[in-house]
């Protein structure tokens, strides 16, 4: 072999942390490929900093709490405040923005408990396929789906007065289904695949085969399904609170914004507008992310 | 009529199949919005749009004039027994049903007895006090007491005359033995009345619609309105641009002040302000800490900026006691705690809860469906918090308030109500608000379950001369300021907006309105210009 | 055959599912806090009333007791009464059901047409001005809830160009027609009424576009994603290989596989407004069910809730077995070989 | 019955006592959907796997190669028969077998492409039979691994790479070392290089042979390939639905092949040299498909397809006999009852 | 070579490559290839060499990622690469077909045999588009010719229902029913078994020599190649690198990757050393800047790994891109290369 070869050979020597760094930069690569990805990526992280440091953000932070100016009720956007106020007089665009924690926490909260829950009911009933503890899990799956989300969160969350985590409960409890049915999906035909096979017959441990072999194969569609599910958890949070049953006041809510301030149209527009156009930025922010994280784990081409 | 005789005779349906309904011109029609469903049987049904309807499709044995004055109605004349244990009444022999059948004794009797067998709606009206009624011929009918009852004739405008044989004529199997369902089924869809409206056709949830019952007994003015319709809206701004398009005539009361205001710009609309005696109302529970102790309940009455709520949340309302002026009886110079911070400091510093105030939260509650009363609390959550209390507010669900009604763990420390009541005696009120037989339900969320009290309000009500019941009622009234069991924020008007442009309103217009659930929307007495 | 028999098992699956859903419901209904009988009769009904209506609805046994009274009933389709409207919850439902039958059925047209439309549409040239114009708009769509849309219609249709009626089924200058399937565009329209039918079609308009909207972009994405996949196909290539034109390609050998995961999506997306629809109802009160079953869940009327629930769940149910008679005929892999779905 | 299995015991008691793998009268069927019909997958096969041996196991799509090699390996449950391994009946699955034999028996599978986890690093998965077996101590899995991978050729750097990154051959390179972790006896290959290219082939067909040498392991190598077989197998089983036809060692098999199904796979299969078109038996006629396992052929189950079929063969099924030393096979013409 | 008759395919000079993560894969590098009128080619090289990427610019039916660079294609006077959409269809009806590699996913999965291939015979002008009588016959005569046992009951069965060998008759029936010169067959049995594939190369080459047709086949195979072809390209990495007569090439193959081809394939003689080819192709991301096997090749030498070798021709129509064959190498390299054999 010539000196020529040699050289190509060893540029390509690999350590653990450059090839987990190729590794991010092909997943950047096939993420940023969309540009629109990357604004919703761009955007979910202002959210998020916005949620976090929203005392300092906010103009008018006490008017997120106890607080009335019923002189200055009403006020459409103006130079003091940019998006109005409310019929209490307090400033819209310090409410939405304070808004903006309650509808992560929302969307984190219902994903974080409605996600393993569901994942690992998926996954055991995955792997036992055609199991009686399969097919067990799977009627009940079946049962919680066989009704709309919103309904059923709609009649748990009227059973106990209407907060945030009662919403956030509500939602919870008929959303890890979708969660078991996806997981079940995947780690049904992944159990088949040959690698499993091999665990199996080496002898690995059923937790090793599940949490180490099946899981890690379902991690990207449960990371896309989590994504995209932030913001249709988000938006089922707003009808909860359009209807009454979310967060309470003084607490701003988007879903609780709209539904009082479209009592207020054609009028006071701003008080229906903004909270929608909020709500619209939030979803489609996450949703974009979704799609950017689908199309990366779509990408046939190595 | 008496049912044995007229057995054979054809059950009419008065309510008129929708596809032969002729295309009437709607002109001097009255179109309404209310959140229905309703209960149309008199019965059962409480609530105002329930008692609205009832005033319109039956008679009533007296009738409250608009200032509160009692006359006689169905009931020519009536006199009272010496021990007040029974009451004979006279009735009008030429008033016909909407199906044509004469109206007689038996038929008021039968509706007594069938308000107090079934024993929902108004009947907590008599259930305690009356035992039966009789008719011994056909004008003559006789209530029969337990106790006496003062203020007896009052309620009987709430007493809702049924028609007997039609109602019997279309029951079936129930709990009520050999009176079957006493015909409950039938008349949620259809009327037994001989009011001047006769109920053309009812969606439930939907509409209902009544039209003019032409053989009415009282005289017709020709520009009376020909009939009304109800209609299930409740979204503000579609009801501000049905309004505005004149597809309504008369919204409902409980639109918010923004929403009032905007209505009033509209050319040709007014805006009622009608006092029926409801008072906005924070109803404190006098049993769980920390609204259990009178000096913290007393620290939030002087809490409240009774003066903001006045010019902004309702401008243009007034303060009042316990009982509102509208009822006779109320009391005009009775206490009324002002918004003083030093003085809420000071009660505060009394109260077993000075060390800590923030340890207690108070949760506020108020109705989803009323969306101002949030403001009111906002303002209590506001000046709270410069104290240390920590306030908190919930938007309940009406069905969840009342189930919070049921237990005084329940119960949070804060209920914002504006009840109002059914006669026009502010003993009616002060029966229904603060006796302890009312604990425990919607009516009442103090849990006062104060024995000096209960038997001072039954004494007023027992009390047969008039006078001496109202100056009861007056002592009552400072006892009660005194124990402070609520914040009375302000007299609360009903606020529709009508279109003025098209038809007079006497209620309206008129400068006192008896303090009468419902009263308000009699139409009979409508004219359009 | 296969696949008639697999639809046979689904249904005795679907069965036990309705079986462990009415338990579920029940469960809920049941742990309701407050005293079912003082909510059903109000604040100031008597006591005696109220001892009448708890024997009456069995509130008195134990739990399973109640179940197994309820169920009997229910399966004979009486589901108590309502305490809103004191009507069996059965007429409520029969009452309210046709309309949002009406509402979704016309939803469920434009979310067919314009979602696999528009997919196909934008799959011809992925990354053209058409493509991305419809794809901006429907993250817009996906990210915007039905009543904010039905708020903006309202706000366009109603308050500043009354071109749309505001609220309801029908004018109230209008005459139902008579009721044949309850949907009153098509009574209307059987009857000869046609006002009534045309008036209660542009009811629909608004409400029935608004709770369109959402699954339209959905499904337009669905699509336009699976058949990008499918024309990546060697068939594909092929029948352009063999000079099969574009349009015909796109339109007929590409979309029929691609139809499928649309199409069953399309279907559930159908299934949900049954339930979902209450927003757009509530906005446009629209007599429907679906707000009958806010309204049900609001005010704590249990039968009601129960029934209405239950109905729901059955029609998903029915769906999703609709979905496998779709597929199966789109695809005849599950047709003929008995479903591996 | 009785007869076969008479005559199958003499296949295998002919065998030496070094036979690592034992297969007699085995039985694979699949349950169908309809109750009354069966996938005949493998209908009763006997043969031996002896030490340090390549037995060849061909046959066309579908004739049960695969699932002789799964049952063997405990995957499916057989239906009936036994499997003994080094004296051991094994025919339970491979749950129920104790984890020491586990380790003497592996497989690599035909698709490298699916029997890699495609979400674990190459050192994980050759590292985790390491740990699952206490092969090593825990220190020196990583090191153990390594020599692994340059045992079968690899670079050092697919320690860290994802099975993505890596080629086809590769690929069967990392699942060979896999196999390699315990220090089988046995190994059984399933078609490993039929997905790769044959200049790939060239390269794992030497590693595998060099390793058997290595490590004393026997090999039951599954193909289609005859030509590969004909340069590695020492004995050759030819398959046809679910049932062995022929068996023999090698050069016996190509020089005097007996059945008629083995000339018209040795006559179809295409050469590139004249020497080789020459080795062929005379030209047979391939013709028509491998029928469905689920319905049979009577008789003989090449029937449909056999050019020198005659009336008996459409009854009844012939038996297993020996021709020649160590050669049997399974046709009507050499069956001394016809 | 046979000068006076012109190709009916000149490639020239093609380029492609495909938009990949991290740049550009340049795939097909300076290709050029000729085929005579009823010539049969075949096309052999290792997996991902470009040969399905040649044949599809052909019919230009490339997938999106990828890009036609530079070169020409024209096919019986029609120059393909900028030819009107118009006139490629119907170059693709009737003078051209291609079989694709995989049986399975070049039929499309949901519609039955029989609309297939009457639906690429339709647009073919073989038959009147209205007649569906004529064209049935004709499909059922294309599957006839195929000796497909049953044609009448295939046509109405879907793919999944057909075996391998099946399936690719199919295949073959579609592409021949409407091709008249050119026919191009995709590696049309590496999925098979050796006696399907023994009885389908059989079919295409009966089918095709009766038609006088041209023929491409794309093979892994020296073995099918053999069988089928006049001659053969031996393809590396986009390029062709050696092309001749078949048994000359396979006689005296000439470039070291030819020969390392021959040296890797399993002979029935038995007993020869497998010795392969070490490493694998190169990335095509960044290419070898000259002969792209010089990064494997075992004689490589300077000029290799500095610019493309072009073709030399040594006699017979043989051609190698190799620069062993260039007389200006000095003599001491090529015997070094030889010594090391
Ligand atoms: N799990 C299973 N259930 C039902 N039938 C099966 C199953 N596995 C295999 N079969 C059937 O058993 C027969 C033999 O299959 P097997 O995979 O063993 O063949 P093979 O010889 O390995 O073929 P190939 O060369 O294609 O790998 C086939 O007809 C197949 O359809
Ligand atoms: N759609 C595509 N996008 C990106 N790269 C592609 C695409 N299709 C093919 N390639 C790349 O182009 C190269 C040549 O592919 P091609 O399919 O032409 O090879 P081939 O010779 O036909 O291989 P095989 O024998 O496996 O069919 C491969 O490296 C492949 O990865
Ligand atoms: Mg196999
Ligand atoms: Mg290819």
């Amino acid at each position: 072999m010539s000196k020529k070869n040699e050289k190509t050979a060893n540029t390509s020597v690999a350590s653990r942390s450059a090839v987990r760094w190729d590794n991010i930069k092909r997943n950047w690569y096939m993420f940023s490929r969309n540009k629109i990805s990357v604004v919703g990526f761009v955007a979910v992280i202002l959210i998020i900093l916005v949620a976090i440091f929203q005392q300092y953000i906010a103009p008018y932070p006490e008017h997120s709490s106890a607080y009335t100016n019923f002189s200055a009720a009403k006020l459409s956007p103006n130079s003091q405040y940019w998006l109005g106020t409310d019929a209490s007089g307090r400033d819209v665009l310090s409410r939405i923005i304070f808004s903006f924690r309650g509808a992560l926490i929302m969307g984190v909260g219902v994903i974080m408990v409605a996600a393993p829950v569901g994942v690992i009911m998926g996954l055991l009933a995955g792997y036992y396929k055609g199991r009686i503890v399969s097919t067990i899990i799977m009627r009940v799956v079946d049962i919680f789906l066989s009704l709309p989300s919103l309904v059923l969160a709609l009649a748990i969350s009227a059973i106990f007065t209407p907060t945030l985590f009662h919403s956030m409960m509500a939602i919870t409890v008929s959303w890890w289904a979708w969660y078991a049915r996806l997981v079940y999906g995947a780690a049904s035909s992944i159990r088949n695949e040959y690698y499993i096979q091999s665990a199996e017959l080496i002898g690995a441990s059923r937790k090793h085969i599940i949490f180490r072999e099946i899981l890690p194969n379902c991690w990207f569609t449960i990371l896309t399904k989590m994504t995209l599910d932030m913001g249709i958890v988000i938006l089922m949070g707003a009808s909860l609170s359009f209807v009454g049953l979310g967060a309470q006041p003084p607490k701003p809510d988007l879903g609780t914004m709209i539904s009082d301030g479209y009592k207020l149209l054609p009028d006071a527009w701003w008080l229906t507008i903004f909270p929608a156009a909020a709500i619209m930025l939030i979803v489609l922010s996450f949703n974009l992310l979704g799609d950017g994280i689908a199309d990366m784990l779509n990408a046939k081409e190595v | 009529g008496k049912s044995e005789e007229t057995e054979k005779e054809p059950v009419t349906d008065t309510t008129v199949d929708a596809d032969a309904t002729p295309e009437t011109s709607k002109e001097k029609w009255l179109y309404l919005n209310a959140s229905l469903p309703l209960n149309y049987d008199p019965a059962v049904g409480a609530s105002s749009v329930d008692s609205s309807i009832m005033i319109n499709v039956y008679d009533n044995l007296v009738f409250t004039e608009i200032d509160g004055t009692v006359i006689p109605h169905v009931a020519t004349e009536w006199t009272e027994s010496e021990d007040g244990l029974s009451y004979t009444f006279k009735i009008r022999d030429d008033i016909k049903f909407h199906n044509g059948d004469p109206l007689d004794a038996y038929d008021v009797a039968f509706s007594m007895n069938r308000a107090l067998e079934i024993g929902q709606g108004f009947s907590y009206l008599w259930v305690n006090y009356v035992d039966r009624a009789e008719a011994t011929d056909p004008t003559t009918v006789v209530f029969y007491l337990n106790k006496t009852y003062g203020v007896f004739v009052s309620t009987l405008t709430r007493l809702s005359i049924l028609n007997e044989e039609l109602v019997m004529a279309n029951k079936v199997d129930g709990p009520y033995g050999e009176f079957g369902d006493y015909g409950m089924n039938w008349l949620s869809t259809n009327d037994a009345g001989s009011g001047p409206y006769k109920t053309e056709s009812i969606n439930i949830a939907e509409n209902v619609t009544c039209s003019k019952f032409d053989d009415y007994w009282m005289e017709w003015d020709e520009n009376a309105p020909d009939g009304f319709t109800f209609q299930a809206v409740n979204e503000t701004a579609t009801v501000r641009t049905m309004l505005g398009n004149k597809e309504l005539s008369i919204t409902d009361e409980w639109q918010t002040q923004d929403s009032l205001n905007a209505m009033a710009e509209i050319d040709g609309v007014e805006v009622t302000n009608i006092y029926s005696g409801a008072v906005a109302t924070f109803e404190m529970n006098t049993k769980k800490a920390p609204t259990d102790c009178i000096h913290f309940r007393k620290c939030l009455a002087y809490l409240f900026d009774y003066d903001t709520a006045i010019n902004y949340v309702y401008p243009g309302t007034k303060r009042t006691g316990p009982i509102s002026a509208s009822y006779e009886g109320s009391d005009p110079d009775v206490f009324l705690y002002p918004f003083d911070k030093a003085k809420a400091k000071e009660e505060l510093e009394q109260s077993k809860y000075a060390d800590n105030p923030g340890e207690h939260t108070v949760e506020i509650h108020y109705s989803a469906d009323v969306p101002d009363e949030e403001k009111l609390a906002l303002l209590l959550q506001e000046a709270a918090a410069e104290l240390g209390i920590n306030v908190t507010i919930t938007a309940t669900p009406w069905s969840t308030m009342i189930a919070n009604a049921a237990t005084i763990e329940s119960t949070p420390s804060i209920s914002v109500m504006y009840p109002s009541d059914s006669y026009s005696e502010a003993g009616s009120v002060l029966n229904l608000r603060y006796h302890s037989a009312t604990t425990g339900s919607a009516l009442q969320f103090e849990w006062l379950q104060d024995e000096a009290i209960d038997t001072e309000i039954e004494a007023a009500l027992g009390e047969q001369d008039k006078d001496k019941r109202l100056s009861m009622y007056k002592d009552i009234q400072s006892n009660l300021v005194e124990a402070c069991p609520s914040i009375w924020v302000l007299e609360w008007p009903e606020q529709r907006a009508y279109r003025a442009d098209l038809f007079t309103w006497p209620e309206a217009e008129a400068e006192k309105n008896a303090p009468i659930m419902g009263r308000c929307l009699y139409f009979r007495t409508i004219k359009f210009k | 055959m296969a696949g008639f028999k697999y639809i046979l098992k689904r249904m005795a699956w679907s069965i036990f599912v309705l079986f462990g859903l009415s338990i579920l419901i029940f469960c809920i209904a049941r742990v309701i806090p407050g005293d079912t009988a003082t909510m059903a009769l109000g604040s100031t009904a008597s006591e005696h009333a109220k001892e009448l209506y708890r024997e009456q609805n069995h509130l008195n046994e134990p739990l399973p007791v109640q179940y197994f009274y309820w169920i009997g009933d229910a399966v004979r389709g009486n589901f108590g009464n309502s305490t809103q409207t004191k009507r069996p919850v059965a007429t409520d439902i029969k009452e309210f059901l046709p309309a949002t039958l009406e509402l979704i059925a016309f939803a469920a047209i434009l979310e067919i047409i314009g979602g696999i439309g528009l997919g196909v549409l934008t799959a011809r040239k992925p990354g053209g001005l058409l493509d991305n114009s419809v794809r901006v708009t429907s993250y817009l769509g996906i990210a915007t809830p039905s009543f904010v849309w039905g708020i903006l219609f309202m706000l366009i249709f109603c308050h500043w160009t009354h071109l749309l009626p505001t609220i309801g089924r029908l004018s109230s200058n209008i005459v139902p027609p008579k009721n044949i399937t309850g949907l009153y565009v098509i009574d209307g329209i059987l009857t000869g009424n046609t006002a009534a039918a045309w008036d209660a079609f542009k009811h629909i308009i608004m409400p029935g576009t608004a709770l369109a909207l959402t699954g339209i972009a959905q499904s337009a994405r669905m699509t336009r994603a699976s058949m990008l996949d499918n024309m990546d196909k060697d068939y594909v290539s092929a029948e352009i290989a063999a000079g099969i034109p574009m349009r015909r390609v796109m339109w007929v050998y590409v979309l029929r596989p691609s139809a499928i995961p649309a199409v069953s999506m399309i279907a559930l997306d159908i299934a949900a407004m049954l339930g979902n629809a209450f927003m757009v109802e509530q906005v446009f009160s629209y007599p429907g069910v679906s707000k009958y079953c806010l309204n049900a869940i609001l005010n704590k009327d249990l039968n009601a809730v129960v029934g209405v629930v239950l109905v729901i769940g059955v029609s998903f149910l029915l769906v999703n077995i609709m979905v496998d008679i779709i597929s199966a005929f789109l695809d005849p892999r599950i047709r003929l070989q008995g479903g591996t779905i | 019955m009785n007869e076969m299995a008479n005559s199958v015991t003499s296949i295998n008691s002919q065998a030496t006592g070094d036979n690592v793998l034992v297969v007699n009268n085995m039985k694979k069927y699949f349950s169908t959907k309809d109750k009354d019909c069966f996938v005949k997958a493998i209908d009763d096969i006997s043969f031996t796997v002896r030490r340090n041996e390549v037995v060849g196991l061909v046959g066309e799509s579908g004739s049960g190669k695969s699932t002789t090699a799964y049952s063997i390996m405990g995957m499916h449950s057989i239906t009936s028969g036994e499997v003994i391994f080094k004296g051991q009946d094994i025919s339970m699955l491979a749950i129920k077998r104790p984890k020491s034999l586990k380790r003497e028996i592996q497989i690599v599978f035909q698709d490298p492409g699916t029997s890699l986890n495609p979400q674990r690093k190459i050192g994980e998965i050759i590292s985790m039979p390491l740990r699952v077996h206490n092969i090593v101590p825990r220190s020196q899995t990583e090191k153990r691994a390594r020599e692994l991978l340059d045992l079968v050729g690899l670079p050092q750097d697919c320690y860290y790479k994802s099975p993505r990154s890596l080629g086809g051959g590769e690929k069967q390179l990392v699942a060979i070392a896999r196999a390699l972790t315990t220090n089988p006896s046995l190994m059984i290959l399933d078609e490993p290089t039929s997905a790769l290219d044959v200049s790939i082939q060239a390269k794992i067909i030497t590693t595998l042979m060099e390793l058997r040498e290595q490590f004393d392991m026997s090999y039951l190598f599954i193909t289609h390939d005859m030509s590969l077989m004909r340069n590695i197998a020492d004995r050759i089983a030819i398959m046809y639905l679910g049932r062995i036809m022929e068996m023999a060692p090698t050069a016996d098999f190509f020089e005097k092949p007996q059945h008629p199904y083995t000339k018209m796979l040795v006559s179809s299969i295409p050469v590139v040299l004249q020497e080789e078109e020459d080795l062929k038996p005379v030209q047979v006629e391939s013709q028509g498909e491998i029928p469905s396992p689920v319905n049979v052929p009577p008789g003989c189950r090449f029937n449909t397809r056999c050019p020198e079929k005659f009336e008996s063969c459409l009854v009844d099924e012939p038996q297993m006999v020996k021709v020649f030393p160590d050669h049997y096979v399974s046709c009507h013409m050499h069956d001394p009852r016809t | 070579m046979v000068e006076q008759k012109q190709p009916i395919l000149r490639i020239e000079d093609l380029y492609i490559n495909y938009k990949v993560y991290g740049g550009y894969s340049y795939v097909i590098d300076g290709l050029n290839l000729n085929v005579f009128p009823g010539e049969k080619i075949a096309l052999v090289g290792e997996s991902g060499c470009g040969k399905t990427t040649t044949v599809k610019s052909i019919l230009r039916v490339l997938p999106k990622q990828a890009k036609i660079a530079g070169g020409s294609i024209v096919f019986d006077g029609h120059d393909v690469l900028n030819i009107k959409p118009n006139e490629l269809n119907e170059v693709r009806r009737r003078k051209m077909s291609m079989i694709f590699q995989d049986p399975t996913a070049s039929l499309n999965p949901v519609f039955t045999i029989g609309k297939q291939i009457s639906d690429s015979i339709k647009y073919s002008g073989l038959a009147d588009r209205k007649d569906k009588k004529a064209i049935k016959e004709r499909a059922i005569q294309a599957l006839n010719d195929c000796s497909m046992p049953d044609p009448e009951r295939i046509m109405g069965n879907y793919p999944f229902q057909l075996s391998g060998g099946m399936r690719q008759r199919v295949c073959i029936a579609m592409a021949l029913a409407t091709a008249s010169k050119f026919m191009i067959a995709d590696e049309p049995t590496t999925n098979l078994d050796v006696t399907i594939q023994d009885q389908v190369l059989k079919l295409i080459r009966n089918l095709t020599d009766e038609k006088d047709m041209s023929l491409i086949l794309i093979t892994h195979s020296m073995g099918v190649a053999r069988m089928m072809a006049d001659r053969i390209c031996v393809m590396y990495a986009g390029n062709i690198v050696e092309n001749a007569k078949t048994e000359e090439l396979l006689e005296k193959p000439q470039h070291p990757y030819t020969v390392g081809l021959m040296n890797s394939i399993p002979k029935l003689t038995g007993d020869s050393i497998l010795s392969g080819i070490p490493g694998r192709l190169p990335s095509y991301l960044t290419p070898p800047p000259g002969c792209r096997f010089s990064t494997r090749c075992p004689h490589a030498f300077d000029s290799c790994f500095v610019k493309k070798p072009p073709f030399y021709d040594i006699g017979n129509g043989h051609q190698v891109a190799c620069y062993l064959h260039d007389k200006s190498v000095p003599q001491s390299i090529k015997e070094e290369a030889v010594s090391n054999e």
